[in-house]
C-alpha cells in the first residue's frame, strides 16, 4: 500500500535531513563563534533553478504526483554532489574530518535507500510521478585548491543539501498524510 | 552620542507559516533614539522594511503569512537612529524552516485508570491549534513529565508522535503534577503546558494492611 | 528418495537494515543433500541466490545492507537437493518492516529506594543503541520481569513507552533477579535483557518484630 510505502519514505528523508543538520553543525562547530564570518555565499545552489513551493497555501495545492517529481528531482540532483562531498571530505581541513566523513558516507547509504523507494513510489502513482527534472550540478570535480575555499565551497554545498533535504522531507510527510487513511493518528 | 549597536536576539516561528524576531536596544546615547528593522531576501536586491511592529509587542517584527516564504534566506539588520545617526546591529541570515519552536501542546487531560489492581495514568492532549499537523506540514513529538506535589524530582517521558501516554510508574497516593511540551522533527521544544493535577487514591497502604 | 520438503521458518531483521531467515531441513532421503535459498523481488522477474549462507550459522541466509531493502516484498523459496532431484519449499512473502525483532534494552539499571518506610525497585533502561528512536518515529514498548532468586516464578510488568519503572510488590528482602525487553510496533518482542542483580534488605523482620 501506497500509504505504507510513504511513511516509510518520510521516516527515511527525516533521517536524512537530522543527519545534514548534524554535519553542518559539526562543521559550525570548528569556526569560532565570536569572530564568525558569515559564510559566503559563492552561487545559488544547483538546484535552486527548480520552482518549488514557498510557504504552505503552494504546497498543499501541488498535486500528489508533482510533490513526488519534486522530491525525486532533487534527490537525483544530489547523486553527484554527494559523491564530491564524500571524496572532499577525506581531506577536509577540518578537526572532526573523520566523524564529517562517517556522516557523509551514511548521508549518500540513505540518500540511495530513499531513492530506490521514491523510484518504486513513482512506478505505483502514475506516470507524471516519473517524471523528474534535471538539475546537473557544474560546479567541477573539486572544492578548490586552498585550505579556506575547501572549507567554504563544502559548507556551502551542504547548506544547500541541508535545504533540499529539508524540501525533500515536507513534501514526502505532506503525501505521507495525505495516503494516511490508515493511520490518521499520526497526522 | 550616537546611538549604542542594537543585536537581533532571537527569530521563531510557531508554525512554519509566519515568524517573529526580537531586538535587543544597545545604549541610546542619551537622546531619543527609534528602531527600525530592515530585511532582504536571498537573491533578491530590494530592502523591506518590518511590516509590522506591533503585533509581537515592544522591540520585535512580526512577519504574517504573506510576508513568510520558506526555504530562503532572510538577512535582516535593525538599525538605531538618534539625531546624532544611526547605527547598525550585525545582519541575521534566517530561514524559517530551522526556527520552528511551536506553542505547547493543548487540552491535557489526566485520567486514573487500574491495571491488575494498580493505578495508572493515562494522559492525553492535543496539539498546539495553530501548528497544521493534520496536513503534514508540521510533525510534531511530544514529551511528558510527571511528578508528585512535594517532591522536586520530574520524571520525563519521550511520547514520539502519539497524543496518549499511559504512566504506569506512580509511586504512592497523592496529587501529581503533568505537563506536555511537543518539538517539531526539526526545530526546538516548545514550553511546557500548563500543569495538570490529579489524585490519585492511597493503593498502597490497603495493600500493606492485608 | 527425493529429499524432503524444507521449510523456511523464520525471518527476523533487528533494525530494519539487515535481516536473515532460517530454515528447517526435510528428511535427507538417504543420499547426500545441498541447501540453496532463492529470492525474487516484488516486480522483479531476476531469481538471486542467497548472498551469504554463513555470516548466521547453519541453514541460514544473512541480507546485508545492500541486498536489504524496506520498499519491496521478497518472495523466498528454499531448495534441497540430492543425486535424484530437487524439492522445493513452499514460497514465502517477507516484508523488512513487518519481521523487526530488535535487540535487548541496554543499560539495565536498578536502585532500590523506600516509600514512606517502605522499599521499592527503580528500574531503567535505554533501548538498543540501534533502533533509530531519536526522531520518534520508531516506538518501542518494554515489558520487565522480576523474581525473587530462590523462586521460579517471574512477575511480568508492562511498561509502555516508559524507560523506567517502579515495582512496589516486593514481598520480603532477599536478591532480586530483574530482565527487561522491547517490541516495535510492528515486530516481535527482544530477547529479555542479560539479568540485573539487586539485595533487598530485609525491612520485613524489623517491621514484624518492633
Amino acid at each position: 500500500p501506497i500509504g505504507d510505502l510513504l511513511e516509510r519514505a518520510s521516516q527515511r528523508s527525516d533521517r536524512l535531513h537530522a543527519l545534514s543538520t548534524m554535519l553542518s553543525q559539526e562543521l559550525d562547530s570548528h569556526f569560532p563563534p565570536i569572530g564568525r564570518v558569515i559564510m559566503p555565499r559563492p552561487a545559488m545552489c544547483h538546484t535552486s533553478s527548480l520552482q518549488t513551493p514557498n510557504d504552505k497555501e503552494q504546497a498543499l495545492q501541488v498535486s500528489e504526483s508533482d510533490l513526488l517529481s519534486l522530491a525525486r528531482s532533487l534527490l537525483q540532483a544530489w547523486a553527484d554532489p554527494l559523491l564530491l562531498l564524500s571524496t572532499s571530505a577525506n581531506t577536509l581541513p577540518h578537526p572532526g574530518q573523520s566523524r564529517i566523513s562517517n556522516k557523509i558516507q551514511e548521508l549518500r547509504e540513505q540518500s540511495k535507500s530513499l531513492g530506490d523507494g521514491l523510484d518504486i513510489l513513482s512506478g505505483k502513482m502514475g506516470p507524471d510521478a516519473r517524471a523528474v527534472s534535471l538539475l546537473p550540478y557544474r560546479g567541477g570535480s573539486d572544492l578548490g585548491q586552498d585550505k579556506i575555499s575547501r572549507l567554504i565551497n563544502f559548507n556551502f554545498l551542504l547548506s544547500c543539501f541541508r535545504r533540499d533535504s529539508h524540501k525533500i522531507d515536507s513534501f514526502l510527510k505532506v503525501l505521507s498524510c495525505r495516503a494516511a487513511k490508515t493511520n490518521p493518528q499520526m497526522c | 552620542s550616537l546611538p549604542g549597536k542594537p543585536a537581533l536576539t532571537r527569530c521563531r516561528s510557531p508554525e512554519k507559516e509566519t515568524f517573529t524576531c526580537w531586538w535587543e536596544p544597545g545604549s541610546d546615547g542619551g537622546l531619543p533614539t527609534t528602531y527600525a528593522l530592515y530585511y532582504r531576501k536571498e537573491n533578491s536586491e530590494t530592502v523591506h522594511e518590518c511590516p509590522d511592529y506591533r503585533t509581537a509587542g515592544k522591540n520585535s517584527c512580526f512577519f504574517n503569512k504573506n510576508d513568510t516564504s520558506i526555504w530562503v534566506n532572510y538577512n535582516i539588520t535593525v538599525v538605531a537612529t538618534n539625531s546624532l545617526g544611526s547605527t547598525f546591529s550585525d545582519p541575521v541570515d534566517v530561514d524559517v524552516v530551522y526556527i520552528v519552536k511551536p506553542n505547547p501542546p493543548e487540552k491535557v487531560a489526566v485520567t486514573v485508570l487500574e491495571d491488575k489492581g494498580w493505578p495508572f495514568l493515562r494522559v492525553s492532549w492535543e496539539p498546539p491549534h495553530k501548528a497544521d499537523t493534520r496536513s503534514g506540514w508540521i510533525t510534531l513529538i511530544y514529551e511528558l513529565r510527571v511528578k508528585l506535589e512535594k517532591e522536586d524530582e520530574w520524571e520525563v517521558h519521550l511520547a514520539g508522535q502519539q497524543k496518549m501516554f499511559n504512566i504506569f510508574s506512580l509511586r504512592s497516593g497523592g496529587t501529581y503534577l503533568i505537563q506536555v511540551r511537543c518539538k517539531p522533527d526539526h526545530g526546538f521544544w516548545s514550553e511546557w503546558s500548563s500543569t495538570s493535577y490529579t489524585e490519585v487514591p492511597d493503593y498502597f497502604q490497603r495493600e500493606r494492611s492485608v
